[in-house]
């Protein structure tokens, strides 16, 4: 029998179908990924195998049986003993998935004693040999410790603990890596991996990236608005996909080996051959920037010594993972933030493109207003050129002139980003610093955005500042990089010196933390992490 | 953590959707306790402005005396049962005096809302002015004016009204005064509502956009903070007005409010407490009308909470991955 | 920790200042001739000038307030025509009135507030609390509307007219209860209890709506996190959910509150304590400031300047106590 | 005074022009309804139990230096025995003046200068110590310190030397005025003739202080007893007192104090509607219940007037008090006789007693002396208005006086609701001014600068709302400081003359009638002296207060004098 089973499973919410008819089985001891973009219906086929939507309000249709029970037809203790019980969930932001006021350990004895008939004593005692087993340094202590008090990482290894703690036969990943940054999702992904080979566990993975599914599924299962688009092993589907969505949604993912991107041709290449990295005269140059927040005991050097300079029509990424400093130095280097130490010549105007086109733009103003907030503020006063040149920069992003008077809720994450890009073009910049331009777009429209920042960039010979977590999106856009880590850079260089032959070692372990495409270059990258650990 | 109650009091952190008038009428309107208090405010404001009109309708006087109506060897209570209700007097008459309750009820209006609402004008005035300031000033602006904001939190609202009645002239109209006593007291919650919110919007990367585009403070401020605030201070403004006639009854109740011959609600239900047994309904009148007020406008103002609380909407809806977008955030 | 308070100690010690100081410039302009109100209404004029002297009410204000200031700090000695006594630092001076120390006058009406103000404080939370958590475990049901309606009914009730209604119905109509009288909780615990509960009540249902309110909107949000969602899909039941984790969200706002309130009412149950004839603070403040009996009025602005304060700094440090998440600043 | 919620009472508390607001005196006259005897069920009066009395005003001082009382006081007169007290009688003969540490009222000299008296036998403190002539000098002469202000200002201005005396604690000398012959003789030298002495010995100040016991300002807190009962009890600055009683007062020395309960329990500083609604429910302990200060307010009247069982626990008094309105001839136009005439027809009377509190509670005054005998009351009615005014004289006047196009003036009143001076007895008024040609605008002040301004020479204003009460039950006391040009104080706000009226013959007759030893001959030249006054229109009498209080079940053998107007608590009974 198998562990999941899934048949012609609809979930609608009022009048919008998230869900459709959507079918799949799962065996014991296999894993399967749930792959999609946003909005594709993955989560909710998780939560659907819990039922989870019950009292929610959407109304769930089809048969699903997880671990021998019917969710649809199970009573509510029937539920609750599946829950946890039989089958266990792992959710995305592992900060937020575990109760702030109760130290972690009570979080899984309180669980464990859901399911099991045992004294307080006895849970506790479960709480602390699970959180051990997944890799928690002095579990018997940390276990005291609420959820604030750990890293990003112990939590979903806490959440991983939780879920181990009453010997589920599947455990259902949603986003686990998510919010993790790179070298902590490698680390748990590999932990699922291990738990996997060591306990026979299935394992319904859901995620965006491709490449987290690469690394730990046997069968993967595309997913777009609510339907299945390709299934297969993951090994075929993503050397060979059948279907176009599939294969555009594989294109897309920025690659950390290679030339980069298929759908961009030379041109860049050529343009770097004639204007090395560092030929044009410098637009920006920050001399040993500081600054400290917070003061005394609670002091916190977020950029301590960094200096950069970046030249006309060059790109420079600035890698690092979260709390490196990056966004601290972007800011300083636009002037939005006055450095502790340090200097930053400007010798042109810069702007700034930032991370969440959801904050970044007033919900209250209609998008052409935004646009022409730099012009007017520059002292333009005549409205005809005022709206000629905002027209001129929304199709230039790419969008319409009769978007002027819309407002930003009207357009999708995508769209906003270029209304971004659109304002911080208004003043004809020379420099643009992006700060995690397309880290909150999937990763279709991730890849036009990057288009869209390339063409501006050689057409109009601006240089940009790319600050980037995400070591292929920065590879893809870059001609040097600088990566950072504890407010310092550790390692600068061409792309092709950084990327090609890292020589500190923190890049390397960056480096081999990104998930591979190919499952069997996952397998070796895994060898090579645990050899990286094992030097350290 | 006074501000973070008091922001919760309020409403939305974030930054709300662009929630236009619009949609706020939609929401409001969906919520049939809320309109049928708005209703009940809107007649209200309609008897106290017309109160001239009505008065001359009714043939009465707040301020005459009719000693035929009450029995004076008896304490003065009122001739005829229900507080002397009829044809003349439509709500019966003031014991003693033999005043048309009708008419003081309908003049008290006009002084119970009207205080009330200048009252919440001067509050929301002060708040928003001294929060914005703390908000955007530096860090001594900020500190000066919470210490500012501390002593008038601890001093207590009668020492204040009692002082500044005894020094203002007599010449300034009584409800004015009180309207601004009571809103000189009770500006501090709006201030550090707004305080906490244009600390919050400041972060947003908009108001970083608008400073890179070379704006100055003052313009910020009016153009990308205000319009965010609006919806936090109108819901916190609309839980002040019932708040503020509650105080103004009080202060009358303590004998420094609204000064007789001028009716208000407050002081009608004060002089009117010993006479429960005889005149009921010179008690029950103004104090009925008051809490029906008092909860009409806090329907209300929990009414405009919701609709301009963007989060009211999509409370509770399990399962909702899309707002789990943001992937990483890289502070 | 250590320099949160002593941040805290320092903003407080600044903010009792200035309220002191604010008090002797209102009542230096404010009407009201103190001498002789404090004379008697037949005084002659230089009788009227012995007692201004004797209060020292010829000095500039300053020096008024200097004195006032040296008391506090080294006490004073004073003379009761027979003797010279002493009234111990921080001595606040003395009634213009009933010439009794403030010090003592606050500490003779201290007890009776606190008693009041007690009593009311553990009513609102059980009955707050316990309406907040019940209309969410009936959530979308009949009984949640009701009690909804029944808290803002609370919140719009003034209370005078609350306690109006309680003595008429308790005391008057079905004469279950004394008509409220303080009796000290060292006299008679018992009476002290009777009398006082119609006064608790009258303060509790005001205050116990917006606990019931508060109660609600913390569970109501914490159910929307994540984490409850969490404990759904291990199996744990609603009840537990309600009980353990959606409560637990509504500890620390709560407790803040309260702490918050409970230092606020020792100046602010004015209109209690007038309607049941209670002999605490906020009353004393009343005919104190009617008699422009400045050393009571400045002693007990700073009594209730101080329990605010003090309210304030304990309900940031209990919500941090309560949410170990909030970092002290 | 009677008033109906809380606040409005402070209020008067506070308001300084109430002449006797500080004491328990202050209120109230008789005429027992019931007639004298007690109401209790079987009459007789006996020994025994506890009385509970329930007083809205504080009682913040109970050193007799410092009371300020109308014949001793009620609960004071309990602890502090004076030369003479009042007779504790119902009506007309209660507002008698007896003998009581003294053998008699006093003996003066030829022209009533020195008054002599002698202590009786056999006089004890509560610790058994004699009284002696010299602790009641030293009694008074603590009076004058400043420490130890507030009683009536008599003494100050009656005694030689006493203008300039500062009291015992400042000058160690003492007041030669006083002689204290030997241990039961005291003897008092006045600097003018002083028929009224007697009454004056009634005063808290005459009690004696035993020089070794006085503490100075502490000295409240345990004074020592002469009467039958002493203080075991002072909770609070006087919010709780209670009194037991005195063994060594021996009542064969005491023929007016009757001093049944055991124990008397005096609670002060609460809320007069709930005195009001303890007297009526009458339970447990407040069925031995009753008040000396709180009158039942117009409301509670209208509950009372409905239900016979308590209207019989009602006890009516009368004390010598006006309500009035005054003028300030200074003030334009009120210079003018006639347009003081013309105000004086047109008030309505009726509805003036209405807004304070109806005819149970007000009658109707057309002189400014109260309706008693022992005041030489002399009824005239020289402007007469009649129940509701006559508007069509007083504009016949206005015309006269030049005025026939109506005439604009300013009422100034204070704003608390005191049923004295209010905004409800203005605007009653200011509806019957309007009626005959005038425009009243109403000026309310707040109390304490109501009360500084009315009664400061320089800022005093041309018309206000006025209430004058008597410091014992005779002319003298009543008018002079009214209408004495003498008595004008020119700096503060310590000024009653508010007309400024310094009249020669008033002067002199004054004189002349303080020179009579005869009390009735001198009541009835104040009689006199009053309606001749009255015929300058200086002042607009309009009511006389009556004072009804209710008291407990229990209470027997209520005794309601013209003097106090309130039920004398050492005649109660609650066995």
């Amino acid at each position: 029998m198998s562990l999941i089973e899934v048949t012609d499973l609809s979930v609608d919410f009022g009048s919008v179908r998230a869900v459709d008819k959507v079918s799949f089985t799962l065996e014991p001891g296999a894993a399967l990924g749930v792959v999609g973009e946003s909005g594709s219906g993955k989560s909710t086929v998780a939560y659907a195998l819990l039922g989870l939507h019950r009292g929610t309000g959407a109304s769930v249709a089809g048969a699903v049986e997880v671990a021998g029970v019917d969710v649809a037809a199970a009573s509510d203790p029937e539920l609750r003993a599946l829950r946890g019980g039989k089958a266990a969930m792992v959710f995305q932001d592992p900060l937020s998935a575990l109760d702030p006021y109760y130290a972690v350990g009570d979080q899984i004895a309180e669980v464990y004693r859901v399911h099991r008939k045992v004294s307080r004593r006895a849970a506790r005692a479960r709480a602390v040999e699970v959180l051990d087993r997944v890799g928690i340094a002095d579990a018997a202590r940390r276990s005291r410790s609420r959820p604030h008090e750990f890293s990003g990482g112990m939590r979903q290894r806490a959440l991983i603990a939780m879920a181990l703690a009453c010997e589920p036969r599947v455990l259902i990943a949603d986003e686990p890596t998510t919010a993790l940054d790179v070298t902590v999702q490698a680390q748990i992904l590999d932990l699922l991996h291990e738990l996997r080979a060591e306990t026979g566990l299935g394992l319904l993975l859901v995620t965006h990236d491709v490449g987290v599914a690469a690394e730990s599924v046997d069968d993967i299962l595309v997913m777009r608005h609510g339907k299945v688009v390709e299934r297969g092993p993951v090994g075929e589907v993503l050397a060979a996909p059948s279907q176009a969505y599939t294969r555009e949604l594989l294109a897309a993912v920025p690659r950390i080996e290679g030339a980069g991107r298929a759908s961009v041709p030379g041109p860049r290449f050529e343009a770097e051959a004639a204007a090395p990295a560092g030929a044009g005269e410098p637009v920006l140059e920050a001399r040993d920037l500081r600054k400290v927040y917070g003061k005394r005991a609670k002091a916190f050097t977020a950029v301590d010594g960094v200096s950069v300079a970046v030249h006309a029509g060059e790109t420079l990424g600035i890698v690092g993972e979260s709390g490196s400093g990056k966004t601290t130095l972007g800011r300083m280097l636009v002037g939005l933030l006055a450095p502790d130490g340090g200097s930053v010549s400007r010798t042109a105007e810069v702007q700034m493109v930032f991370q969440d086109p959801g904050s970044a733009l007033n919900p209250r103003r209609s998008i052409g207003e935004s646009i022409a907030d730099p012009l007017r503020a520059r002292g333009e006063k005549d409205e005809g050129r005022i709206r000629a040149r905002v027209d001129e920069l929304l199709v230039r992003v790419g969008l319409e002139a009769a978007h002027y008077d819309r407002y930003p809720h009207e357009f999708s994450g995508g769209q906003r980003q270029r209304v971004c890009i659109a304002r911080a073009l208004a003043p004809s910049p020379r420099l643009i610093v992006c700060d995690e331009p397309v880290s909150s777009l999937d990763v279709t429209t991730q890849a036009q955005v990057l288009d869209l920042l390339d063409e501006l960039r050689r057409e109009l010979g601006l240089a940009l500042v790319f600050i980037a977590h995400d070591l292929a999106v920065v590879r893809q856009v870059s001609d040097r990089v600088a990566v950072m880590r504890r407010g310092r850079v550790v390692e600068s260089g061409t792309v092709a010196e950084v990327y090609g032959a890292p020589q500190d070692p923190y890049t390397k372990q960056l480096l081999a933390a990104v998930p591979a495409l190919d499952p069997s270059a996952a397998a070796l990258r895994r060898s090579e992490r645990r050899e990286l650990a094992e030097v350290a | 953590m006074t501000e973070a109650l008091l922001v919760k009091e309020a409403g939305a952190v974030q930054a709300a959707p662009a929630s236009g008038a619009r949609s706020f009428w939609r929401r409001l309107r969906t919520q049939r306790a809320a309109l049928a208090a708005a209703v009940v405010v809107a007649l209200l404001v309609l008897v106290a402005l017309a109160a001239p009109l009505l008065t001359a309708l009714a043939g009465q006087d707040p301020n005459a005396y009719h000693p035929e109506a009450v029995d004076s060897a008896a304490g003065g209570v009122p001739l005829g049962s229900f507080g002397g209700i009829g044809a003349e007097h439509w709500l019966g008459v003031e014991p003693g005096t033999g005043r048309d309750l009708f008419a003081r009820i309908v003049y008290g209006a006009r002084v119970s809302l009207g205080v009330a609402l200048f009252a919440t004008v001067v509050q929301l005035a002060l708040g928003v002015t001294l929060g914005l300031a703390a908000a955007l000033g530096n860090r001594w602006v900020d500190q000066a004016i919470s210490r500012f904001t501390d002593v008038v939190v601890a001093l207590p609202l009668m020492v204040m009204a009692l002082a500044l009645l005894a020094i203002v002239p007599q010449s300034v109209p009584r409800p004015v005064l009180i309207a601004v006593v009571v809103g000189l007291v009770g500006w501090s919650g709006t201030s550090k509502v707004v305080r906490a919110q244009a600390l919050a919007l400041k972060s947003l990367d908009h108001v970083a956009a608008a400073r890179l585009s070379g704006w100055s403070t003052w313009r910020i401020a009016r153009r990308e903070l205000l319009p965010s605030l609006a919806a936090p201070v109108i819901t916190y403004g609309a839980l002040l007005v019932p708040a503020n006639i509650s105080v103004e009854a009080a202060l009358s109740f303590l004998g420094i409010g609204i000064k007789p011959p001028t009716p208000s609600w407050g002081q009608m239900i004060t002089e009117a407490d010993t006479w429960y047994a005889t005149a009921p309904t010179y008690l029950l009148i103004p104090a009925s009308l008051l809490f029906v007020t008092v909860l009409s406008l806090t329907v209300l103002g929990e009414g405009v909470r919701v609709a301009l609380d963007p989060r009211a909407e999509s409370r509770l809806k399990v399962g909702a991955a899309k707002a789990r977008m943001r992937k990483r955030s890289s502070r | 920790m250590t320099g949160f308070l002593l941040r805290r100690v320092g903003g407080a010690l600044f903010v009792l200042f200035a309220l002191s100081v604010l008090v002797y410039a209102v009542f230096y302009v404010a009407p009201g001739d103190v001498a002789r109100i404090a004379c008697g209404p037949r005084c002659s004029t230089a009788q009227i000038d012995q007692v201004s002297a004797q209060l020292r009410l010829d000095d500039p204000v300053y020096a008024q307030y200097w004195h006032f200031l040296q008391g506090i700090v080294a006490g004073r000695d004073y003379s009761t025509g027979t003797e010279i006594a002493h009234c111990g630092a921080p001595c606040l001076g003395f009634s213009y009135q009933s010439d009794q120390q403030v010090t003592e006058l606050i500490l003779a009406k201290l007890p009776v507030t606190a008693s009041l103000v007690t009593g009311a404080f553990v009513l609102w939370i059980i009955i707050g609390v316990g309406t907040g958590v019940l209309s969410v475990w009936r959530r979308g049901r009949l009984s949640e509307r009701v009690l909804t309606w029944l808290t803002l009914a609370g919140t719009a009730t003034p209370v005078f007219v609350i306690g109006l209604l309680l003595i008429i119905v308790f005391c008057s109509t079905l004469a279950w209860l004394p008509f409220p009288q303080y009796v000290p909780l060292t006299e008679d615990p018992e009476q002290w209890m009777w009398n006082l509960l119609l006064p608790w009540f009258a303060l509790a249902l005001l205050e116990s709506a917006k606990y019931a309110r508060l109660t609600r909107s913390s569970m109501l949000e914490t159910l929307a996190e994540d984490h409850v969602r969490t404990f759904r899909a291990f199996g744990v039941s609603e009840r537990a959910i309600l009980g353990r984790h959606a409560l637990r969200g509504a500890v620390a706002p709560v407790i803040a509150l309260s702490a918050l309130d409970f230092g606020t009412m020792f100046g602010g149950a004015v209109l209690t304590e007038s309607l049941f004839g209670i002999p605490g603070l906020a009353r004393e403040l009343v005919e104190a400031v009617r008699t422009v009996d400045l050393p009571v009025v400045v002693g007990l602005v700073l009594v209730i300047g101080f329990f605010v304060v003090l309210a304030n700094t304990v309900a940031d440090v209990l919500y941090a106590v309560a949410d170990r998440r909030v970092v002290l600043a | 005074m009677s008033r109906i919620s809380v606040i409005s009472r402070r209020v008067a508390g506070a308001s300084v022009s109430l002449v006797l607001a500080a004491g328990l005196a202050a209120c109230a006259g008789p005429e027992d309804s019931s007639g004298g005897g007690g109401s209790g069920a079987d009459g007789k009066p006996a020994k025994g139990g506890t009385l509970s009395v329930l007083n809205s005003n504080p009682q913040q001082d109970f050193d007799p230096a410092r009371l300020y009382t109308s014949g001793g006081g009620n609960v004071p007169s309990l602890v502090f025995r004076t030369l003479t007290t009042r007779n504790r009688e119902d009506g007309a003969p209660g507002a008698e003046v007896v003998p009581d540490l003294a053998t008699d009222l006093g003996k003066p000299n030829k022209d009533a200068t020195v008054w002599t008296y002698t202590l009786k036998e056999g006089l004890k403190y509560e610790d058994g110590a004699p009284i002696t002539s010299a602790d009641i000098k030293y009694g008074i002469e603590r009076s004058f310190a400043a420490e130890l202000s507030g009683g009536a200002p008599y003494l100050r201005d009656w005694l030689i030397g006493g203008a300039d005396y500062e009291g015992p604690y400042k000058s160690k000398k003492g007041l030669d005025s006083i002689e204290t012959p030997d241990e039961r003789t005291i003897v008092f030298k006045l600097n003018k003739p002083e028929g009224e002495f007697p009454y004056l010995a009634t005063q808290t100040q005459f009690a004696p202080v035993p020089k070794a016991k006085d503490k100075g300002t502490k000295y409240e807190e345990h004074p020592v007893s002469s009467g039958p009962y002493k203080v075991v009890k002072n909770e609070n600055d006087g919010e709780h007192l209670v009194l037991e009683r005195n063994e060594h007062w021996d009542p064969k020395t005491d023929e007016e104090r009757k001093a049944y309960p055991d124990r008397i329990d005096v609670r002060s500083g609460l809320d007069s509607a709930v005195i009001n609604q303890r007297l009526q429910a009458s339970q447990g302990a407040d069925a031995a219940a009753v008040t000396t200060d709180t009158n039942l307010g117009p409301a509670e009247l209208a509950k009372v007037s409905g239900d016979k069982k308590l209207a019989e626990r009602v006890g009516t008094g009368h004390f010598g008090y006006v309500n009035y309105l005054a003028f300030n001839p200074k003030v334009k136009p009120f210079d003018d006789p006639k347009v003081r005439q013309a105000i004086s027809y047109a008030v309505n009377r009726s509805s003036v007693i209405n807004a304070a509190g109806g005819s149970s509670l007000a009658e109707p005054a057309t002189t400014f002396l109260p309706p008693q005998k022992s005041f030489g009351y002399t009824k005239y009615d020289h402007f007469p208005a009649g129940e509701t005014g006559n508007a069509d004289k007083a504009k016949e006047l206005l015309k006269e006086a030049g005025h026939e196009d109506g005439l604009k003036i300013k009422l100034t009143h204070s704003t608390d609701k005191d049923f004295e001076t209010s905004p409800e007895i203005a605007t009653a008024l200011q509806e019957a001014l309007q009626k005959a040609g005038f425009t009243v605008e109403l000026d309310g002040l707040e109390s304490n600068d109501y009360s500084e301004k009315i009664h400061n020479v320089k800022s005093a204003p041309g018309l206000f709302l006025a209430h004058w009460g008597a410091d014992w039950p005779s002319g003298g006391p009543f008018i002079a400081p009214i209408f004495d040009g003498r008595q004008i104080v020119k700096e503060g706000s310590g000024n009653y003359n508010a007309a400024e009226l310094n009249d020669p013959a008033v002067n002199k007759e004054i004189d002349e009638i303080n020179k009579l030893t005869d009390l009735d001959a001198a009541a009835a030249r104040w009689g006199a002296l009053d309606q001749k006054i009255g015929e300058q229109a200086l002042t607009v009498p309009l009511f006389h207060p009556v004072y009804k209080r209710l008291y407990g079940k229990d209470i027997k053998n209520v005794v309601i004098s013209d003097w106090t107007g309130v039920l004398d608590i050492s005649q109660v009974s609650v066995k």
